[in-house]
């Protein structure tokens, strides 16, 4: 059988006012980018708990990008700022883990930067794939695969 | 659960990357779909009755619109569902329109990636739960921050219709940009002979509570209840003995030193002064920068001959709260300063333009004083270095607008109008000068403007090249002004007496920290952002507070005067209720499984965390837990996120939401 | 040990304290284990010796003791700071106990052991920074290699394959018998996110993918507010190495926001506050 | 019953043939974590004079965590799925007496009412190559609980050091008998005295109480004072249960493999967790630490012993020389003993 080129899967967090409505942006603008991603919607970057790229992860995604308004342009004031505390934590931890800054993105783009959004996907989505799909975790995946 | 799902076509634009016939087929075969319907347009009336019939037909519990972006039509479909008895929050909407059909080409992966977006949708829906809006009193009083024309609008429209106005203006007085000019564009009616009786009035009226020399410092709270802390600035003034008599400003011996800010740096001023001979209010501040009294201790001529003991040099500073209903922003704009570029900016800037090097290189607002009548020059076109009368005048349009190799992509939109402006009235005034036009193209766009354009040329005889200037230098007393006629396609020099430069109108310098303080977005030259480009041009993304004037992008007197009233009534319609309904998406304590560490507490930016005592039958308090205030709580989720034991949820984007959409990718 | 059993005695027959959580002779002469003495008769059987490895601060949080009267506890440095960090977390009021505080000449490794453990080797707190009574001296402490150190900084070197590769080979064995969420003095929710099953972000199985996903959320819980005391290593009984993760991400707070835990009780937490300039070259 | 002699080199190779037959070959790992199964026959491990591994190997036959099915969600219903057992033996090479009788222990409770399947097609693979233990410490307490050091109860095959290098090998059960006939080649003929001279040497720990007093005195004395503070140095970690060789008990639950498939699972579980018992009203019956132990004392001397005339306890230790608190369940029960005497 032909080998498939890789395609990667990325799941991405983004809050509602800034990166979401960017990427409605990018929509509106008619700008193209690659289908691999989907996006969960959240209010706010400060609502995004790790354990969401972790079951992220668990579901498959050979990586993960979180993106939100710029610092200073949060809808709720400070969500962000507390948001980019906890980050530098845990891409720590996750480095430390074996989970890299090629899989587990992060990215500030503004309701206005529909082609800041295009360009962050883009780059996400190229640099998972050079990276290859996400074996580590595929491997411990393993036993829930039902195979028909 | 019984779940609806509804397709659209968007006619062609979701439809022509998107088999949606094939993705509401498999949406069909989802567990817990029971009916699952494409259509054209489902935000058109037919589309709505579709769903409100299938609610009815297959008894639905639970709703999903895949079609555009919910930011567009989110509210559509939940009333659609309210109308037809399903709660409005057991509905989820895909977006198969701005983050899939428009942004991909393929329509087979249009088409997969379309299916597993309306999956995510129906696996979250099925974790909604049923709410109801959560009702907060509303308190009938705006804010109106800026007092120039916009915000003066904006205040008397609001007061006359009977509710509370506080308007902070930065300045020792009201009046703004409007003030500073001479006549306006296109009926050439005096500035200030329309501008000081409804200064007059604001400072009149009843309903108005006046805060000049003040600035917002503080906004807390949301809409209806927001809670604003203002500094008013000390006048060393006591305004309530002052009767503006001016001895003070005329007894100052520093004259020659302090930068006349109304006059545009082209005169000076006292250190204790007014700001403008018609200034609202009309009592002067003491400028602690310069006045001999603050620098030496000595002096006080002030005090002296103040009848009234109202110099009070040691006044300080006072914070005034107000609970505030509404916010009207109207922090209006500033011209670009070509020879001061920001240190942050990209903005090359103009430095071969040589304004600030050649005293009559002067930018638009320099030359409305000039022109006017109660300016520097008593309204004699004079130029600034040796106050003859310019022979040979050149006006450039676009320095700093449309140009985003030094300046600022946006077209400053009022600069073809006032320089027509200005070049007329130096016709006007000078009958034998010579004045030209460098321009990129004429925007005239509005009632009476073209026509007005048309008569600088046609009938003043302002000669206009369309072309860029490229320098301009000084030799024997003359500016060389270098530019290119692009219509004739060749080089052109002027040897000029007098250069007006048409600058950019750029935001306020401390714009994007007013928007931090309040919570607006901005764009990335200042701008404050409005919700809709179209059809919600004055409200911001922060709930009650409105848009009005230059702060949200360039606009002329009419377009700022329009605005504001409209930002007035924007602030009526809310004020026209005692209570206000609130999206009841807020955060909630698992009481019996709070901890009571306090993280959320703080993180909360709405200090919307309270602490509760849980007791015991007998009384004993058991542990201290957190307790959210729904009516502060704003929902951004971030309590949620830092809570370790995720004891506080927020509703309508909990845990099982955020998760059921996790695994459904999966 | 006489100071010790004495002051104990006073304090609860002068009714300063309800109980006091100190230590006991364990089943062999190099174990102890934790004690509670509840009558002054009962404090004879304290002892403190560097067998005395249990974190005590763990029992403070518990619902028989929150709220019912002053409790004395029996507490080295490395303790005290979990007391100090619990403080801060609003767990325990700091009017509602008494620390008799002890001079630490270092603990040993586990029970059974005669070695240092590592915590002690880069302890800054032998005399405890918070007490009500300080009680021994201060003696000469072995010197002894911090391997942990020593292999933390192997990781620098190391691809995300191997890292991987590391931890994968550790969570393996993990059997999530949570002993260390037991006996960690921070871990003191109520219901743990591991226990939540609606939704399951951690899956309760122990199968790696689970092991993953605990010791993940756990190491990311505790960081910043980690004290070091190494009790859920020693716990382990599948001997997961786990005060490597905890270390690494206490290297981690000082590094980015010199920020230590369990220092001063009116230090603000590090999540939960956040500063302008905090860290952001890794977000584009 | 019949006893060969196997030197240390030929056991290895009859693990090398076991491995390459597809046999999981179980042996302690190498710092005493636990059990693993090894690939290569180099890594056995007889241990017979050294502490006893911190886990228990009964997670071979009582998995920390199994599939019992997999679900596929249809429209309106699910199709169940059952994943196939794998084949081939279980083999337990060099258990104490104390773990030997571990699978034979709790395939009592595994076929009360309900016969586990899971647990029995296990147990059922189970080959048991026991070893006599020369190692006591203070915390072993089998003799208390009616295990010999030197027997070969429990096991399959039971293995004798004799010296470094050379074990006498006694054919226990008929199973043994079997498994071992193809391997006979590795095996020369028995010294049944040199072995018994062997045995003879082994001294057991001392008795530490009396379990039927301690069981009696349980029965009569349940809200006994005693019980009030027994648990209050109890962390609540499961340490105890997941490292003792016949703790069994389990909890379901399912996970999502997929969107649409999951999977039902059995976990260990232990009745020192606060949510043992938790109802799903908030109530909980065993509402702190003292109850949960209480629990455990009564379940391994009391309730099994009653049910299944069984003692619930080999006596190996592991929990109290894990117990990160230093709970030695033999002081305790000794000190049940102790008030039961009083009376």
């Amino acid at each position: 059988m032909e080998e498939k080129t890789f395609e990667p899967k990325i799941t991405a967090f983004v809050c509602n006012w800034c990166t979401y409505t960017g990427a409605d942006l990018a929509g509106t603008s008619r700008l193209k980018y690659k289908p691999n991603i989907k996006m969960i919607r959240v209010p706010c970057t400060g609502r995004i708990d790790p354990v969401f790229i972790i079951k992220a992860f668990e579901k498959g995604a050979d990586g993960v990008l979180i993106s939100g308004c710029h610092p200073g342009d949060c809808h709720y004031n400070t969500g962000n700022f507390h948001a980019r505390r906890r980050w530098v934590l845990f891409t720590e931890l996750l480095n430390y883990m074996g989970i890299d800054s090629s899989r587990l993105f992060f990215s500030w783009v503004s309701a206005s930067e529909g082609k800041k959004f295009v360009d962050v996907v883009s780059n996400v989505i190229e640099t998972v794939k050079a990276k290859g799909p996400f074996q580590q975790y595929q491997k411990i995946n393993k036993e829930f695969v039902l195979d028909e | 659960m019984k779940i609806g799902v509804f397709i659209c076509y968007c006619g062609e634009n979701i439809g022509r990357t998107v088999d949606c016939a094939a993705v509401a087929e498999a949406a069909g075969r989802f567990p817990g779909v029971v009916c699952s319907i494409d259509y054209k347009y489902m935000c058109s009336d037919p589309g709505q009755n579709l769903i409100k019939n299938a609610i009815k037909e297959h008894k639905l519990d639970a709703v999903v619109v895949g079609s555009c972006s919910p930011h567009m039509h989110e509210k559509t479909f939940r009333k659609a569902c309210a109308d037809a008895g399903v709660n409005p929050y057991l509905f989820d909407m895909a977006n198969l329109r701005e983050h899939c059909s428009w942004v991909h080409e393929d329509i087979v992966e249009g088409t997969k990636k379309a299916i597993d977006l309306v999956r995510i949708s129906v696996e979250r829906v099925k974790k909604n739960a049923p709410l109801s809006p959560i009702l907060v009193p509303v308190t009938k009083k705006a804010l109106v921050i800026g007092g120039g024309i916009s915000g003066i609008q904006a205040s008397l429209d609001i007061a006359n219709a009977g509710f509370d106005v506080v308007l902070v203006e930065k300045e020792p007085s009201i009046g703004g940009h409007m003030s500073q000019l001479s006549e306006t564009f296109p009926t050439l009616d005096c500035s200030q002979c329309i501008l000081t009786p409804r200064m007059v009035e604001v400072y009149q009226h009843p309903k108005i509570k006046l805060l000049t020399y003040s600035e917002v410092e503080n906004v807390e709270g949301f809409i209806g209840n927001f809670k604003v802390t203002i500094r008013k600035k000390a006048r060393s003034i006591d305004e309530s003995k002052c009767t503006g008599c001016g001895l003070c400003m005329q007894k100052c011996p520093i004259k020659k030193k302090a930068f006349n800010e109304f006059e545009e740096g082209l005169a000076y001023r006292s250190a204790v002064y007014v700001p403008f001979p018609q200034a609202v209010p009309n009592i002067p501040v003491i400028d602690r920068s310069i006045c001999t009294y603050y620098q030496t201790g000595k002096c006080q001529m002030c005090v002296k001959v103040c009848g009234r003991e109202a110099i009070k040099f040691d006044q300080e500073d006072t914070i005034i709260t107000e609970d505030i209903g509404a916010i009207v922003v109207a922090t209006g704009y500033k011209l670009y300063t070509i020879d001061k570029k920001p240190e942050s900016s990209e903005i090359k800037g103009y430095g071969e333009y040589g304004y600030g090097k050649y005293k009559d290189v002067v930018d638009g607002l320099q030359f409305e004083r000039i022109a006017s009548a109660s300016g520097p020059t008593s309204g004699e076109i004079l130029r600034p270095s040796d106050s003859k009368v310019p022979k040979k005048i050149v006006f450039v349009q676009c320095v700093g607008s449309r140009d985003e190799s030094k300046g600022f992509s946006y077209c400053s939109k009022i600069c073809c109008m006032y320089t027509a402006k200005h070049a007329m009235l130096y016709k006007h005034k000078v009958h034998d000068g010579e004045a030209y036009v460098f321009y990129m193209d004429i925007r005239s766009g509005g009632k009476g403007y073209d026509e007005f354009v048309r008569r600088a040329i046609e009938e003043d005889g302002v000669k206009y090249i369309r072309g860029r200037v490229s320098r301009i230098y000084e030799e024997n007393g003359k500016y060389i002004v270098k530019g290119e006629d692009t219509l004739a396609g060749m080089p052109v020099t002027i040897d000029a007496d007098m250069v007006v430069l048409a600058t950019a109108m750029i935001a306020q310098p401390e714009a994007v920290k007013l928007a931090q303080t309040i919570g607006m977005s901005y764009d990335k030259y200042g701008f404050y952002n409005e919700v809709h480009p179209k059809l919600r041009p004055v409200e911001v993304s922060t709930a009650g507070v409105f848009l009005a004037g230059a702060c949200q992008a360039p606009k002329d007197i009419p377009e700022s005067v329009a605005m504001a009233s409209a930002a007035a009534s924007k602030s009526l319609v809310l004020f026209g209720a005692d209570y206000l309904e609130r999206e009841p998406t807020v955060a909630k304590v698992n009481e019996t499984i709070c901890a009571g560490c306090f993280y959320c507490q703080k993180v909360c930016p709405y200090n919307a965390i309270e602490r509760k005592e849980i007791k015991d039958r007998q009384g004993n308090i058991v542990k201290i837990i957190a307790y959210v205030n729904s009516g502060l709580c704003q929902g951004c989720g971030t309590c949620n996120a830092v809570c370790p034991s995720k004891s506080v949820e927020l509703i309508g984007f909990n845990d099982e939401q955020i998760y059921a959409q996790i695994n459904a990718l999966g | 040990m006489n100071e010790l059993r004495q002051l104990s005695k006073d304090l609860l027959q002068n009714g300063t304290v309800k109980v006091i959580i100190g230590y006991a002779e364990g089943t062999t002469p190099g174990r102890t284990k934790p004690f509670i003495a509840r009558t002054p008769e009962d404090t004879d059987k304290f002892v403190f010796n560097k067998h005395c490895v249990n974190n005590l601060a763990v029992y403070l949080t518990r619902k028989e003791y929150k709220g019912k009267g002053t409790v004395g506890i029996v507490a080295k440095g490395c303790d005290v700071k979990a007391i100090v960090q619990l403080v801060q977390e609003n767990q325990i009021n700091k009017d509602d106990i008494y620390i008799i505080g002890m001079n630490c000449n270092g603990a040993a490794a586990d029970f059974g052991k005669d070695t240092l453990a590592v915590k002690c080797i880069h302890c800054t707190v032998r005399t405890p920074h918070l007490y009500h009574t300080l009680l021994g001296t201060i003696d000469e402490m072995p010197k002894q290699e911090d391997d942990h150190l020593k292999m933390i900084e192997k990781f620098d070197a190391m691809t995300s394959e191997e890292k991987w590769a590391f931890w994968e080979a550790e969570f393996e064995k993990c059997v999530k018998c949570y002993a260390c969420r037991q006996t960690c003095p921070m871990c003191y929710c109520e219901k743990c996110i591991a226990d939540k099953s609606m939704p399951r972000w951690i899956e309760s199985s122990a199968h790696t993918r689970g092991n993953f996903a605990w010791n993940i959320i756990r190491a990311f819980h505790l960081s910043g507010r980690c004290i070091g005391c190494n009790e859920c290593e020693r716990a382990c009984p599948a001997q997961i190495p786990l005060s490597l993760l905890n270390r690494k991400m206490g290297m981690v707070a000082k590094k980015e926001f010199d920020y230590t835990a369990g220092i001063a009780l009116d230090n603000p937490t590090l999540v939960g506050n956040y500063n302008n300039a905090d860290r952001e070259d890794f977000i584009k | 019953m019949e006893e060969k002699i196997i030197s240390y080199s030929n056991l290895v190779s009859l693990t090398g043939d076991l491995i390459k037959t597809g046999c999981m070959v179980i042996c302690e790992d190498k710092n005493g974590t636990g059990w693993k199964r090894i690939e290569n026959p180099d890594e056995i491990k007889i241990n017979h004079k050294e502490i006893p591994s911190n886990i228990s190997y009964k997670e071979f036959v009582f998995p920390k965590t199994e599939p019992v099915f997999y679900f596929k969600s249809k429209k309106e219903d699910y199709d169940l799925i059952e994943k196939n057992a794998q084949p081939g033996k279980i083999v337990f090479l060099g258990a104490k007496p104390c773990d030997s009788r571990s699978v034979e222990i709790m395939s009592k409770v595994f076929n009360w009412d309900y016969k586990d399947e899971f647990f029995n097609e296990k147990a059922e693979r189970t080959i048991v190559i026991g070893t006599a233990c020369n190692y006591k410490d203070e915390f072993c307490f089998c003799t208390t609980v009616n295990i010999d050091p030197a027997s070969e109860k429990g096991s399959d095959l039971f293995l004798i050091p004799l010296d470094e290098n050379t074990y006498a090998l006694k054919i226990v059960t008929g199973k043994g008998k079997e498994f071992i006939q193809p391997y006979l080649k590795y095996l020369s003929d028995g010294n049944p005295a040199k072995s018994q001279e062997a045995l003879a040497k082994i001294k057991g720990p001392d008795k530490k109480f009396e379990p039927s007093k301690v069981r009696e005195w349980i029965g009569n004395n349940f809200e006994h004072k005693l019980f009030d503070n027994i648990g209050s140095t109890c962390v609540g970690c499961g340490q105890c249960a997941f490292a003792c060789p016949v703790c069994h008990c389990f909890d379901i639950v399912d996970e999502e493999c997929s969107y649409e498939c999951g999977r039902r699972m059995k976990n260990w579980d232990a009745c020192q967790f606060g949510l043992f018992t938790l109802h799903s009203s908030g109530h909980n019956p065993r509402e702190n630490q003292n109850k949960r132990y209480r629990q455990r004392i009564a379940h391994k001397f009391k309730y099994y012993t009653d049910k299944f005339d069984e003692i619930l306890c080999t006596g190996c230790g592991r929990c109290s020389r894990g117990c990160p608190v230093q709970i030695d369940i033999a002081q305790v029960a000794g000190e049940i003993n102790l008030v039961a005497n009083q009376v």
